[in-house]
């Protein structure tokens, strides 16, 4: 990939680099509100929780502020190969960001019902446990979109699958609870919905991989295997 | 594909090249016959007055025997006449041009003075003689002085200076002007800062053409009456005492080179034949230099400023 | 909006090096132009794009000290055009040229689309009639010039000769069309519909079009090479240069980056 | 940042607007002097021949065909020196002409260019070349060799000074058309070869016409060069007025009767003074109709390219 | 809004007109993907189902066309203003078309899986009624979008808050359900996946009303009330 | 990237007309200049931009039959520079210009810069050494020319040339800058480093720039003005109008639509 900082134009140099620069920094917001929402929700702590909720809108301010100069560096630099490419990348990646953003809240508002709940024994360990490991796999795609690194993205994106089990074993897990004890069906749904929730972050934190491999290979592996991803990336590196 | 099959296009190519060819020869002989006149010109006066050239020629004053007879009084009036012709058309035609370029707004008067000066320049040159004889001689009552005859070839070449300083100054794009008050400065140092030093050379080239063009000159000078036999100098312009400089040779009678040469092409004996050959010689030699030094400046300073 | 690749070969560079004097102005040039499509050559100024599209009508010859090595061949009849024996007149009648400057000849409208055929020995009214209204229809000038062909061509805008320019070459049913940097001595409006034209015109015959402003090829062609220093750095359809060129040189020259 | 000159900018400004004017007045009596010397010109001319009018009738003049104004039986018929003028610049025009123009062609279009460098500049010495020198060659190289072909020519005539006179009016013609053509754009030129035209196609249908207002003005320019020249028919075609449309003969034209008369000694104010006089006015007449003739079609066939 | 049509380049008149004709073919093929999507579950019709989860590649597909010819066209016709927000808005319609289609997708494969289960009395009416405003939901807001028409835009958009009540509706019932009667545990919560899916493609279809806003107004409604919207609207028309 | 409400006003034009002659060339112009920020006019060829912008340090003085009528205000000083009391060299003398085509003298590099301070009566070696360094390097010239000084500024190439030019005009500390179309004659990677070297000047003087290229405007000016027929048609910020412009006829004109 090119250096961004290369231009004739310094303005369009600093244009480039400071949606880069709000995109990284609307990815440190989300995982913080990943973070905080999972903790919220395993330790019970509601004002944690609706400060996650009252943070989202930071979220959905950077996205719309990060569009709109996406526009503008449109309009007014005609971008073309590897910098439009990056434009488009940066367009698609908030609307992934903002959507971790709103899961997130999600995950915080079935904190505040569960609080109403009996704490289940485990401490909800399983949200914990899955919790973390989104909150790693976003992290590492934000890494891998920060260092423009398409291995790092693969394997990131590889990372998805394992969490789509820990998804289905809480599933079952969810279920089998409340077979045994309908009165914790309350509490088992709303785990589910939280669970469900980490599960779609990682999707998004897929696609942030994606998006990484399209910006520098200029290929877009979307709707395509985790193998023909990994051929395209060392295909032509 | 064509609109024809490739075969009767290379037909048609073939009948179409001969006129090529054809003209190709009938042009360089056409050259050859302009080039082979001026070969054949310089010849004839090499041969004829070659023999006649040495030192005395020029030191010596014309006289009737052919063999004794030189060229000093018409060198030495060429000379001075040139000298007024240039000091007094110069100026006013610069001076002319920078108005009609630079200053002239149009109005009826610059349209007048236009096409006037479009018509001077084709204007005989026997006529500005015959100005010269009713103006300088009879009515400023110059006499068939040299300052008659240098001021009567500065009209001749006027509006060659003109039209020289109007091309060379056209010649500068409107774009550089615009630069120059853009940054503040006045129309005359627009004018003198920019204007007239980039047009230079082709004043110059233009001042040394007209000037080629003057020392050739025979008719206007013959109509003032300049005399044909002169057997003396003018007045020196420097002088040893106070106050060193004279114009007393101004008002002198004289006589220049082609006139002198016009005096011995019309006698009917051949030896002033060979002189007339001699002296035409050395015409031609001062009119080649200063063709040549003119190109020469066209050449350099032109290579100079690339608009 | 993505080329075939299955358009058939119009013409080919093989191997073409071009020689001003002594200076190499082109290097081992190799490219393919595709029939019935528009190739651009996009790069730095002086670069040799003018050079490498002159050499398709042999305008070089015109000039002393210039000299050509390599091949161009024209298909479908694989011919070298660039064989010595081969009279450059004859190329020129096959492969048509408009200029950068507009460059009617100070002739009527009629007389300049005409040039062409009464070079080429047509003289019968009828028939000149006939193709000088086609051509001019096919350069979209036709309605506006109909009524006043005898009035002289520059009487026109620079847009309006521009398109004459053009008539004048489609006259001669030309095979391929050389363009020169056709825009850039016009205003954006007249470059617009230029563009246009150009964008029809392919229905009928192969285009090469020279451009400074890589915009407009990104706007008008098919293919684009893209040549540094006398050199094609890369070739390729239009969208992959500027979506996702190969060399990294194309990269920075699109992206407005210094080498 | 302008504090400086604000404080003394009015006085500044009074003065570089004085000074500019006064230097435009001067400039523009320069330009001026131009028109004083063409009325000067006329005054003279119509003055003296106001003179001569009172003493010949205009009828006589146009009219009489004998020229003999300085015999006792004088005769003031301007028509002979007309018609010399006329038969040597019509000589001179037969051969500069076409050769002027297939040399520009050929020079501007087919030779190549280091011919043309070296070429066109020796073609320009013909015309720098004083005329008296011209004079000179017709008398004493080209008549004897024409009258070896043509044994019973006499010493002076005017078919070898209108010779002479055209191939020293030859650069005018080829040098002012070869400008005119080069002036025509390159881009012009290969618009044709690149429709396929041959170089004398483009050469006839593309680059003559773009530049035939050029081409006219180098025509124009050299009629009223052959109808004034001077020394070369002084010299070469004799001094005798002369009605005859032949140019074996010799003939005076107007020019050298106005030569032979100043060589002479005429007294100020008399017939014969003013009868050069009139004959500078025919001639400027001649002139001033090819001239403004020559105007009009610049004028009206000026190209823009 | 201008006519697509007035360009100089016929090319380019063709090529957005193109990618529009595609988004509104996309949206014909989601649409359908929808109604044979509920109709399968509805009706229990495994057949339906997975065809309609094999059709769903035709979907990712044309999301990938439809987003390289947008990025062709910013790369090579430089759009501007209109047109620009035209290119932009399509690239983010075609997000959420393909994600509508994903939850399509899922909703064949909750029927594929209530084959095994009982079927309930009522025969899945709830689906039935929300697939049904969901799907007519989709409908006009695709009907905004190729009539650009804001005022149709804004009520659409406003529609999404009664799916949201139907939709929680349906959760409280299939709780109801569940408590009830553990045995319909699993069917109960096939359905509630299914209503969610049915909500969130409801969200989606307010995103592209949102964006036809975008488009017309040139004003980004994202994150803003209902109210507000329609201000944006009536405001500068 | 967007721009500050709070710009401090350097220019205003008030119900500004101009004639050529009969001819009205603007109509009723109003248009605000932003201190330290770029405004570029856009508009289709005849519009009146370079009219406009020649009114800025009354250019048009220099031809007979120009009329102006209306205003522009300069501030913070508040006085009226169409006034015909005051003198167009003073005017001049504060707006400095640059051309289209690069215009030097025919004079070394160093005398080019020092011309201005030199028709200020500055003749102080050491002061224009130093002023005509500082111009250089404002404009980003110096380190190429630092060593040939004296050498004629013809031998530059044509981007040097127009940086020259932009030298010259701010040795003498203009308060404004003109510039009409001073890309136009450049090839695209000269003209970015111009385009590049007047985003930096806004540090120092407020611009105002002539385009025919649209896309010129979007990328270096803060504020764009849309003419037509001699009319602003639209003011706003340049982000504005590129993404959102209020006129039917901007649109248009930037989307590459007839009218
Ligand atoms: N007649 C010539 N003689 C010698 N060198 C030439 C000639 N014409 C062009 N060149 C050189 O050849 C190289 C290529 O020139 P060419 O005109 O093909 O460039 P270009 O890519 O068309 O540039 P531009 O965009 O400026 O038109 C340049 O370095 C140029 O200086
Ligand atoms: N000196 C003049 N005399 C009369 N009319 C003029 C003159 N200069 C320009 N015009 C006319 O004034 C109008 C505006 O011209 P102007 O040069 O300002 O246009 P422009 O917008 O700068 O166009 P371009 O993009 O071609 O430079 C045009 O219609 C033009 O024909
Ligand atoms: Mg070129
Ligand atoms: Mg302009
Ligand atoms: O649309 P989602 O809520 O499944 O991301």
């Amino acid at each position: 990939m090119e250096p961004l900082d290369t231009h004739i134009s310094r303005q369009y140099n600093a244009d480039l680099e400071n949606i880069r620069t709000l995109v990284l920094q609307m990815g440190g917001l989300v995982e913080q509100q990943i973070e905080h929402a999972i903790t919220s929700l395993v330790q019970g702590n509601v004002a944690l929780a609706e400060a996650v909720i009252v943070a989202d809108f930071k979220v959905n301010n950077l996205e719309v502020t990060i569009d709109e100069d996406c526009n503008q560096i449109i309009a007014r630099r005609q971008p073309t190969a590897g910098d439009l490419r990056l434009v488009l990348m940066v367009i698609k990646t908030i609307t992934d960001l903002e959507r971790i953003g709103d899961e997130a809240e999600k995950i915080a508002r079935m904190a505040v019902q569960l609080i109403n709940e009996e704490r289940p024994k485990n401490n909800y360990t399983e949200i914990q446990t899955l919790g973390t490991h989104v909150r790693q796999m976003v992290h590492n795609a934000l890494d891998a979109y920060a260092r423009m690194d398409t291995v790092a993205a693969v394997r990131v994106a590889g990372d998805d699958r394992q969490i789509d089990k820990e998804y289905e074993g809480i599933m079952r897990q969810m279920i089998t609870f409340m077979m045994e004890d309908p009165r914790t069906i309350t509490r088992a749904l709303h785990v589910m919905w939280a669970a469900r929730a980490l599960e779609r972050i990682g999707d998004h934190a897929r696609n942030i991989c994606e998006y990484v491999i399209y910006q520098v290979k200029g290929k877009d592996v979307r709707h395509i295997s985790l193998e023909q991803m990994e051929k395209e990336v060392v295909g032509n590196s | 594909m064509p609109g024809m099959s490739v075969e009767v296009m290379r037909g048609l190519i073939a009948r179409r090249k001969r006129w090529d060819i054809i003209f190709s020869i009938i042009g360089l002989f056409a050259m050859l016959g302009g080039v082979v006149t001026l070969v054949a010109l310089i010849a004839a006066m090499a041969i004829d007055g070659l023999p006649r050239i040495s030192w005395d020629f020029f030191t010596s004053f014309p006289s009737r025997h052919a063999a004794k007879a030189g060229i000093l009084s018409a060198w030495v009036g060429t000379t001075l006449v040139m000298m007024v012709t240039v000091l007094s058309a110069v100026p006013l035609g610069v001076a002319a041009g920078v108005y009609l370029e630079e200053y002239a707004t149009k109005n009826w008067m610059t349209d007048l003075i236009e096409i006037n000066v479009t018509n001077l320049a084709g204007v005989p040159s026997i006529v500005y003689g015959l100005l010269a004889l009713g103006l300088f001689v009879y009515q400023l009552d110059l006499g068939q002085s040299i300052l008659a005859a240098g001021l009567t070839l500065a009209i001749l070449i006027l509006p060659v200076v003109i039209v020289a300083t109007r091309e060379a100054i056209r010649s500068i794009p409107g774009t550089i002007r615009e630069g120059a008050f853009a940054l503040g400065a006045t129309k005359w140092q627009t004018v003198s800062q920019h204007v007239l030093p980039y047009s230079t050379a082709g004043i110059l080239t233009g001042v040394i053409i007209g000037l080629s063009r003057a020392i050739g000159e025979t008719a206007p000078l013959i109509t003032i009456g300049a005399l044909t036999y002169i057997a003396f100098l003018p007045d020196t312009p420097f002088k040893g005492e106070f106050p060193y400089v004279s114009f007393d040779w101004l008002t002198s009678a004289f006589t220049v080179m082609p006139i002198q040469m016009f005096n011995w092409v019309s006698r009917p004996q051949e030896e002033f034949h060979y002189n007339a050959a001699a002296a035409g010689l050395v015409l031609i030699v001062m009119t080649l230099i200063m063709n040549a030094l003119a190109i020469y400046i066209r050449y350099h300073f032109r290579k100079r400023i690339k608009w | 909006m993505s080329e075939n690749a299955m358009d058939l070969l119009k013409s080919e560079a093989k191997n073409l090096n071009f020689y001003y004097g002594e200076y190499q102005a082109l290097k081992n040039i190799n490219l393919t132009v595709a029939e019935k499509r528009i190739t651009a050559l996009i790069g730095p100024s002086g670069c040799g794009k003018s050079t490498f599209l002159r050499c398709f009508n042999r305008m070089h010859d015109l000039y002393p000290g210039n000299r050509y090595d390599g091949q161009i061949t024209l298909y479908p009849d694989d011919v070298n055009i660039l064989n010595p024996k081969i009279d450059p007149i004859e190329v020129r009648m096959r492969i048509g040229m408009v200029f950068q400057k507009p460059n009617p000849f100070p002739k009527t409208i009629y007389e300049n689309v005409a040039y062409g055929l009464r070079v080429r020995g047509i003289s019968n009214r009828r028939k000149l009639d006939e193709k000088v209204e086609k051509a001019l229809c096919g350069a979209a000038l036709w309605n506006e010039v109909k009524d006043r062909l005898n009035s002289l061509a520059f009487n026109l805008s620079g847009g309006q000769q521009q398109r004459l320019c053009i008539a004048r070459a489609l006259a001669t049913d030309p095979e391929m069309m050389l363009f020169d940097e056709p825009t850039s001595a016009l205003d954006p409006i007249a470059t617009a519909s230029i563009e246009e034209l150009i964008a029809q015109l392919k229905e009928q015959v192969t285009i090469l079009i020279v451009t400074h402003n890589m915009q407009q090829a990104a706007r008008v062609s098919d293919y684009t090479a893209f040549m540094h220093m006398g050199e094609v750095v890369e070739f390729a359809d239009t969208n992959t240069i500027f979506t996702n060129p190969s060399q990294k040189r194309t990269e920075d020259y699109i992206t407005g980056r210094y080498g | 940042m302008t504090e400086h000159l604000k404080s003394s900018r009015f006085a500044h400004r009074r003065m570089r607007h004085v000074r500019e004017r006064i230097i435009e007045s001067l400039l523009f009596l320069a330009a001026f002097s131009s028109v004083a010397i063409t009325v000067a010109i006329v005054v003279i001319l119509v003055r003296e021949s106001l003179g001569f009018f009172e003493h010949v009738s205009i009828i006589d003049f146009l009219t009489d065909t004998q020229w003999t104004p300085l015999f006792d039986d004088a005769h003031y018929g301007i028509m002979p020196l007309v018609a010399g003028t006329l038969v040597t610049a019509g000589v001179a025009l037969a051969v500069a002409i076409p050769l002027g123009t297939i040399i520009a062609i050929y020079l501007s279009e087919f030779a190549p260019h280091r011919v043309r460098e070296v070429v066109k500049p020796v073609l320009e010495l013909l015309d720098g070349i004083p005329t008296v020198v011209y004079g000179y060659f017709a008398l004493l190289f080209v008549t004897p060799l024409l009258q070896y072909f043509f044994p019973e020519l006499p010493g002076f005539n005017m078919l070898s000074a209108g010779l002479v006179m055209g191939v020293m009016i030859i650069p005018y013609v080829s040098s002012i058309s070869e400008d005119a053509m080069r002036a025509v754009p390159m881009h012009i030129r290969e618009g044709s070869y690149a429709m396929g035209a041959t170089r004398f196609q483009t050469a006839l249908r593309v680059v003559t016409p773009a530049a035939f207002s050029g081409i006219a003005a180098a025509y124009i320019l050299g009629i009223s060069r052959a109808i004034g020249e001077t020394m070369i028919v002084a010299v070469a075609a004799g001094m005798q007025p002369n009605l005859t449309w032949n140019p074996m003969e010799p003939a005076a034209t107007i020019t050298a009767y106005i030569v032979q008369v100043s060589l002479g000694d005429l007294p100020h104010g008399s017939l014969g003074y003013q009868t050069i006089f009139v004959a500078g006015l025919t001639l400027l007449l001649m002139t001033l109709v090819f001239n403004i003739a020559g105007h009009w079609l610049r004028r009206r066939f000026r190209e823009v390219y």
